[in-house]
C-alpha cells in the first residue's frame, strides 16, 4: 500500500516560503496568484494491507516524525 | 581586470568576494544590484555565495530567473568568464549555464570546514595556475552542495576535461565526488567551495587566490 | 468580530494575564479607571518579568556598568564600547530558553534573529554570532533531539544572515533535563557618531514601522487559547514564532541603508511584546506620547483585534521615528528591499499611548505607568551553605579517567556542532572555533575583536559568589589567552523560579560575585538578560549566569592559539595548583559526587598573571597559549595536544598527588609554549613577578605522557575526544 | 480555483531526505516501511475561473520556477 502524506503549516503560521513563491511568480508576469503556501510530500511505500491498521501507523508516524504537529498539520491518503 | 560582483537579495558573501577581488586584481569590482541588469562591460562576472532569496523553494532558483541572469546568460555565452561560488554555483545549475543541479547534502547538514580539493585539469581559463595533480585547502559553507547529474553528463563533463576540482573525501555525497565544472566552452566556473576565503595565511591559506591569478594572467 | 473591549475583565481574565490583585489594583489606580482588554494585555506584557524585571531589577542595579571606554550601558537595545579609532563594539545576549523547549529549530533560530535585531538597531553591523548551550543529560530522551534541533535552527537563521557564529560552550547536566538553556549572543561594529537611539523625540515627528507583516505569532497568555475573538478558531494558534531569516538580512541592510542618511530620530526593534514594548519604550526614553492607528499596522493575517496586533510577537519588524519629510526617502529604501513601510503614527506631548483603531479610540495608558508604576519585588533570599574543602578520591585508573573525560559530553570536541555554523562568512574570522576566544578581524584595520562565552553552573551551585565570580574571570582568561584585552561583558542570567527564597539567594550571590570580578578586572557589564522561572516539576536548574566577553587586539598577527605549534618546544605552566578538586568536572563526572568548595577565584592574583600572560603575547614572546578550566590542566595539555596533531612529555613535581595535580581546577592558570631559550626568559620574568610557574615538559611525539604515570597515544586520545559527539548523535534517536 | 502542486524527485535520483526518513521511521520501531521519499507540496490560490487555461498556466509556473526539471518531476490537481 502506498501512502501520501502532506504537511503543511498550520493556520496563522509564517511561511516564509510560499511568500517567497507568490513574490516569484508575480516577478516571472504570472499573475492572478492570489496565495502561495509551501509543504511537504511525503510518499511511504508500506507492507501494510489493512487500511484501518495502516492509517493508524501512519498518523502515529505523522505525530511522531514526519510533522511537527506544534507548527504543522498533516493529512494522510492510502492508495 | 576589471570585474563585476553581482548582488542578489540575500546574497551575503558578496562582500568577501568583492574583498578578495580587489586585494587580488588591485581593481575594485563593480557591485551590480540585481535589479540594475544595465551594467559596464566588464572582464570577469563573480556570483557570489549567500543564500539568495533566502534558498527558499530551491537554491538560486528565484535568482537564475532573475531579469539580471538573462543580462549574465548572454555575456556568458559572448564569453566573458564567469564564475558562481556556491550559491552562485547553484544559480548557475538553475540557469543551465552549466549542467546538473545540486541537491540538500547526503547526511542532511549544513557543512563549513577546510576540504583538500584536487584540481582536475590545470590548463583552463580558471586553473592554469594551479600545478598539474595539485591538491588544495579550501573552505565549503553549504547545506546543498551535492552534485547530481545523469551518467552521461557525467562521462561527457569529466571526459572533456570540464570538471575543474574533486573533492578528496566525500564531504556531501556529490556524484563522483565533483566539486566544481566549467562549460564546454570554458569560461564559466561554478563551484561549491570558497576560493575567495583562502586569500591569504591569516584565513588559514592563499589556495584559492590562485583561482583568481588564473584567470588574470590568461586576460593579460 | 467581536470587539474584545467589550469584553468584561473579570478576575479569571486578570489572573489569566499573569497579574495578581495587588498589581491589577496598581493599574486602576494609575489609569484612574478599569482598564479595557486591550490595556489589560498591554499592561500584562509590560509588567511581565520579562520586560519590566520586576524581581531582578533591585539587585541588577549593583552591578558595575562604568569605565572610560563605555558608550552605553544597560538600558539600550545592547552596550556598546569604544574600541578605538573613532570605532565602537555594539553586544548583548540573550535567552530563548522556553520556545527552544517547545520547538528547537524555530525557538533557537528566532532566538538568534531576536539578539541579531538588538545589535543592528543600534547602527552596528553584526561580525559575529555566539551560543551558550545546556542540555539535559545525554541519556536523557529528550537531549538528542533538542541538541539536534537547536543547532540546526541556530545554524539555519545565521547562516542565512551572512554573520558568522565563531563560538559559544556546550554542557550538558541532569538540572536541565526539562528546561533547556539556548542563549545567543551578536557582536557589531560601527562608527563611534553613527550610534542609535531609541529615545523618540519631536512632537508631530512620524511613527514608521518597516519589516515584516504583523500575524497572530506568540500572541501572550492562555487567554489566546480559548479564540473566542475570531473566526478560525478550529485550531489553536500556535505561540511558537517562525523565522524569516531572509527577510532579516534585508531589514539589516536596508536599516543600514538608512542609517547612513540622517533621517532617524530614533530606532527600536520590536521584540517580546513587539509593538506594545518598542512603543512604550521609546515614548518613555523620550519623554513624550505616542499615538498609533493600527488600521495602518501592514497585517499578515484578516481580522486582526488591536489587543492581538499590540501583542504580536511577529519577527523581523522594526518601529522607528522620522525626522519629519523624510518618510519618502525611507521608504523608497525599504521598498527596494521589498520589506513592509508603513506611518502608523505620530509623537504627541501627551505623555499616554493612545491607540486608534476603525475611527475609535481602543487604548489610552498613561506611558510613565506603563514603565515606571510596573512592580519592584525584593524578593526574599537566602545564600546557599558555604561548602568545606572536600578529599577527592584518586581514580582507579588514571588513564581511563582521562580519556573518559576528554572523551565524554563535557569536554569532548564540539565540532560537529560548529561545522554547521558558517563560522568564516564575512571574512575576518582570524581564530575559528576550537580555540579559547574566537577572534574576529576589525574589516580593514589591524584591529580585532577576541569574544568568548563561558560560566561553571557547577561553581555556581555550590557557591554563587564565588561561581559569580569565576564566570567573569574565566571569559576574562580566555579572551587574554588570545592575546586581547578583555573589556566589557554582557550577561544572560537563567535561574530557577525567584520566588524561592533559595532560588533568590543563589541570584544575588552569583550577582555579588559577577560585580567583584567586573570591578577587580576592570570589566564592567553593559548590558544583559535575565531569564527566570527555569524550572519544571518544582525543580529548578542550576543556577546559570552566561558571561559574554569581548576584548580587543591592537595588532591581529600576535595572536596567541591553543595548538602546539612546533616540537621540542618549552611547556610552562602559569599560576598556581591547589588541592582544589571539589565541584570540579573530575569529581562529578568520573567519582560521580558533587561535594565540596569550588576553586576559590581570587581576582588580584588573576589579574596579575592574566595581564602577565597577555604580554608575553603582545610582545611576540608567545603564540601558543591556553588556559586551565574544566578539567584542569591535562584537559588544557590535551586540547593543545589535539590540536596541535603532537604529544607532549610532561614531568610534575608537586606535593600534591597526581590526580591533584593534573585534575585540581584552580583558577588563574595558563599554559604556554615556545622555545627552550624563551620559556627560560619568561620562568624567570614571572619568578620576578612573584608569580608560580614551572617548566614542565617538552611538545612532541605522538603520546601524551605525565610522570610516565599517564600515557595514551595521540590517535586514541584524539578519537575519543573528536568521537564522543558525532557518535552520540548519530545513535538511533529514541 | 486552487491547484495543488507536487513536486518529487525523479526516479533515480537519490534522495537523502526519504533516506533519512526510511532510517528514522526503521529506528524508532515502525516496520514495514519498504520506502520514503520526500517531496514539495504547493498550493496556490489562483483567480482563474477557466480550468484547461489554469492547467496550462500552473504548468508553466511548473516548467519555470516551481520544479527543476533536470532532477523533478510534477504534478497538478486543480480544485
Ligand atoms: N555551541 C557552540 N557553538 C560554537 N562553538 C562552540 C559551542 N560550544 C563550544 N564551542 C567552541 O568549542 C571550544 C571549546 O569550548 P569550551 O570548552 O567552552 O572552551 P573554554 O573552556 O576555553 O571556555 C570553544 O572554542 C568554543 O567556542
Ligand atoms: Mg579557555
Amino acid at each position: 500500500m502506498k501512502a501520501r502524506i502532506f504537511v503543511t503549516l498550520k493556520n496563522g503560521v509564517l511561511d516564509p516560503q510560499g511568500k517567497a513563491i507568490e513574490h516569484a511568480l508575480g516577478n516571472m508576469g504570472f499573475g492572478g496568484v492570489d496565495a502561495a503556501r509551501q509543504g511537504k510530500y511525503i510518499e511511504l511505500d508500506l507492507q501494510a494491507t489493512d487500511r484501518a491498521k495502516a492509517q493508524e501507523e501512519v498518523d502515529a508516524m505523522c505525530r511522531k516524525l514526519l510533522a511537527n504537529t506544534v507548527i504543522e498539520n498533516y493529512s494522510i491518503e492510502l492508495e | 581586470m576589471k570585474s563585476a560582483v553581482i548582488v542578489f537579495p540575500g546574497s551575503n558573501c558578496d562582500r568577501d568576494m568583492a574583498v578578495a577581488l580587489e586585494k587580488i586584481t588591485g581593481q575594485k569590482p563593480l557591485m551590480v544590484w540585481h535589479q540594475d541588469y544595465d551594467f559596464d562591460k566588464v572582464d570577469f562576472i563573480a556570483l557570489p555565495g549567500g543564500f539568495s532569496y533566502g534558498d527558499y523553494l530551491r537554491c538560486g532558483a528565484m535568482s537564475a530567473r532573475s531579469h539580471i541572469m538573462k543580462e549574465v546568460i548572454k555575456r556568458a555565452e559572448d564569453g566573458v568568464p564567469t564564475f558562481g561560488v556556491c550559491n552562485g554555483f547553484q544559480i548557475l545549475t538553475e540557469t543551465g549555464l552549466l549542467p546538473g543541479a545540486l541537491m540538500r547534502n547526503a547526511n542532511l547538514h549544513f557543512v563549513c570546514k577546510d576540504v583538500k580539493l584536487k584540481v582536475e585539469n590545470t590548463d583552463s581559463l580558471f586553473t592554469n595556475g594551479y600545478d598539474e595533480g595539485a591538491e588544495i585547502t579550501i573552505p565549503v559553507a553549504h547545506h546543498d552542495g551535492n552534485y547530481f547529474a545523469d551518467a552521461d553528463t557525467l562521462d561527457r563533463l569529466e571526459g572533456e576535461g570540464q570538471v575543474a576540482f574533486r573533492y578528496a573525501d566525500d564531504i556531501n555525497g556529490a556524484q563522483r565526488r565533483i566539486a566544481g565544472v566549467m562549460n564546454a566552452k570554458g569560461n564559466v566556473l561554478g563551484m561549491m567551495p570558497h576560493p575567495e576565503r583562502m586569500i591569504e595565511p591569516a584565513l588559514g591559506g592563499s589556495d584559492g587566490r590562485v583561482m583568481f591569478e588564473s584567470v588574470m594572467n590568461r586576460l593579460g | 468580530m467581536t470587539n474584545v473591549n467589550n469584553i468584561k475583565i473579570t478576575p479569571e481574565i486578570v489572573k489569566e494575564h499573569g497579574l495578581n490583585e495587588e498589581e491589577y489594583a496598581r493599574i486602576v489606580s494609575a489609569m484612574g479607571r478599569e482598564p479595557n482588554y486591550t490595556e489589560l494585555g498591554i499592561y500584562s506584557v509590560m509588567w511581565s518579568e520579562h520586560c519590566s524585571y520586576k524581581s531582578s531589577r533591585f539587585h541588577l542595579k549593583k552591578l558595575p556598568t562604568k569605565a572610560p571606554w563605555v558608550i552605553q550601558g544597560p538600558g539600550e537595545n545592547a552596550g556598546v564600547i569604544d574600541i578605538g579609532d573613532g570605532q565602537a563594539a555594539i553586544f548583548k545576549m540573550e535567552s530563548h530558553n522556553h520556545p527552544s523547549y517547545i520547538e528547537p529549530y524555530q525557538g533557537a533560530a528566532t532566538g538568534v534573529g531576536g539578539i541579531l535585531r538588538d545589535v543592528f538597531t543600534m547602527g552596528a553591523r553584526p561580525v559575529a554570532n555566539m551560543n551558550a548551550l545546556r542540555f539535559g543529560e545525554p541519556d536523557h530522551p529528550k537531549t538528542r533531539h533538542l541538541v539536534s534541533g537547536v543547532v540546526e535552527g541556530i545554524g539555519g537563521y545565521g547562516n542565512c544572515v551572512g554573520v558568522p557564529t565563531v563560538g559559544g560552550e556546550t554542557n550538558f547536566d541532569a538540572s536541565y533535563n526539562g528546561n533547556i538553556l539556548v542563549n545567543a549572543m551578536t557582536v557589531g561594529l560601527a562608527d563611534t557618531d553613527k550610534i542609535f537611539y531609541c529615545a523618540a523625540a519631536g512632537v508631530g515627528n512620524p511613527v514608521v514601522y518597516v519589516g515584516s507583516k504583523t500575524g497572530r505569532d506568540g500572541i501572550h497568555g492562555a487567554t489566546m487559547a480559548s479564540a473566542e475573538f475570531t473566526e478560525d478558531s478550529e485550531e489553536k494558534r500556535p505561540t511558537v514564532q517562525v523565522g524569516d531569516p531572509f527577510t532579516e538580512k534585508l531589514l539589516i541592510e536596508a536599516c543600514l541603508e538608512l542609517m547612513a542618511t540622517d533621517a532617524i530620530i530614533a530606532i527600536q526593534d520590536m521584540g517580546a511584546a513587539g509593538l506594545t514594548s518598542s512603543s512604550v519604550e521609546m515614548a518613555s526614553k523620550g519623554g513624550v506620547g505616542f499615538e498609533l492607528n493600527l488600521d495602518n499596522v501592514p497585517q499578515r493575517e484578516a481580522n486582526m483585534t488591536p489587543y492581538e496586533m499590540c501583542l504580536s510577537e511577529s519577527q523581523e519588524r522594526m518601529l522607528m521615528v522620522l525626522k519629519p519629510g523624510r518618510e519618502e526617502m525611507a521608504k523608497a529604501i525599504f521598498e527596494k528591499w521589498e520589506l513592509d513601510f508603513a506611518v502608523i503614527g505620530e509623537i504627541t506631548d501627551t505623555g499616554k499611548l493612545t491607540l486608534k483603531f476603525g475611527g475609535e479610540v481602543v487604548g489610552d495608558m498613561p506611558i510613565n505607568s506603563l514603565v515606571e508604576d510596573a512592580p519592584e519585588y525584593e524578593r526574599p533570599y537566602v545564600y546557599t551553605d558555604k561548602r568545606d574543602a572536600a578529599d577527592v578520591a584518586a581514580p582507579a585508573d588514571l588513564n581511563k579517567a582521562v580519556l573518559d573525560l576528554i572523551g565524554g559530553p563535557n569536554l569532548c570536541s564540539r565540532r560537529w556542532i560548529w561545522e554547521q555554523y558558517d563560522h568564516m562568512v564575512m571574512g575576518d574570522t582570524i581564530q575559528r572555533p576550537g580555540g579559547d576566544a574566537a577572534v574576529v578581524r576589525v574589516h580593514g584595520t589591524e584591529k580585532a575583536l577576541a569574544i568568548s562565552t563561558d560560566v561553571t553552573p557547577r561553581y555556581c551551585y555550590a557557591d554563587p559568589q564565588q561561581g559569580g565570580r569565576q564566570a567573569v574571570a574565566e571569559t576574562w582568561r580566555n579572551i587574554t589567552a588570545v592575546g586581547a584585552t578583555p573589556l566589557a561583558i554582557t550577561n544572560c542570567l537563567n535561574f530557577g523560579n525567584p520566588e524561592r527564597p533559595e532560588i533568590m539567594g543563589q541570584f544575588v550571590g552569583c550577582l555579588e560575585g559577577m560585580g567583584e570580578a567586573c570591578r577587580a578586572l576592570d570589566y564592567p557589564i553593559v548590558s544583559g538578560n535575565v531569564s527566570l522561572y527555569n524550572e519544571t516539576n518544582g525543580s529548578g536548574i542550576m543556577p546559570t549566569p552566561a558571561i559574554g566577553g569581548v576584548g580587543v587586539m591592537k595588532d591581529n598577527e600576535k595572536m596567541a592559539t591553543i595548538a602546539f605549534k612546533n616540537a621540542g618546544e618549552a611547556i610552562v605552566l602559569i599560576g598556581e595548583t591547589k588541592d582544589e578538586l571539589g565541584a570540579s568536572l573530575y569529581q562529578k563526572q568520573i567519582l560521580g559526587e558533587d561535594a565540596g568548595a569550588p576553586p576559590f577565584v581570587d581576582l588580584d592574583i588573576e589579574r596579575r598573571n592574566g595581564d602577565f600572560v597577555r604580554a608575553l603575547i603582545e610582545n611576540g614572546q608567545v603564540s601558543t597559549c591556553h588556559d586551565l578550566s574544566d578539567g584542569g590542566l591535562i584537559a588544557a595539555l590535551a586540547d593543545m595536544a589535539i590540536s596541535g596533531g603532537m604529544g607532549a612529555d610532561v614531568t610534575l613535581e608537586s606535593d600534591l598527588q597526581l590526580h591533584t595535580s593534573l585534575f585540581s581546577e584552580s583558577q588563574a592558570r595558563y599554559l604556554v609554549a615556545a622555545d627552550a631559550d624563551t620559556a627560560e626568559t619568561i620562568r624567570k620574568e614571572a619568578k620576578d613577578a612573584g608569580i608560580p610557574v614551572a617548566v614542565i615538559g617538552t611538545t612532541g611525539g605522538d603520546t601524551l605522557s605525565v610522570n610516565g604515570d599517564v600515557s595514551i597515544a595521540m590517535s586514541e586520545l584524539t578519537a575519543a575526544h573528536e568521537g564522543w559527539l558525532p557518535n552520540y548523535m548519530a545513535k538511533a534517536a529514541e
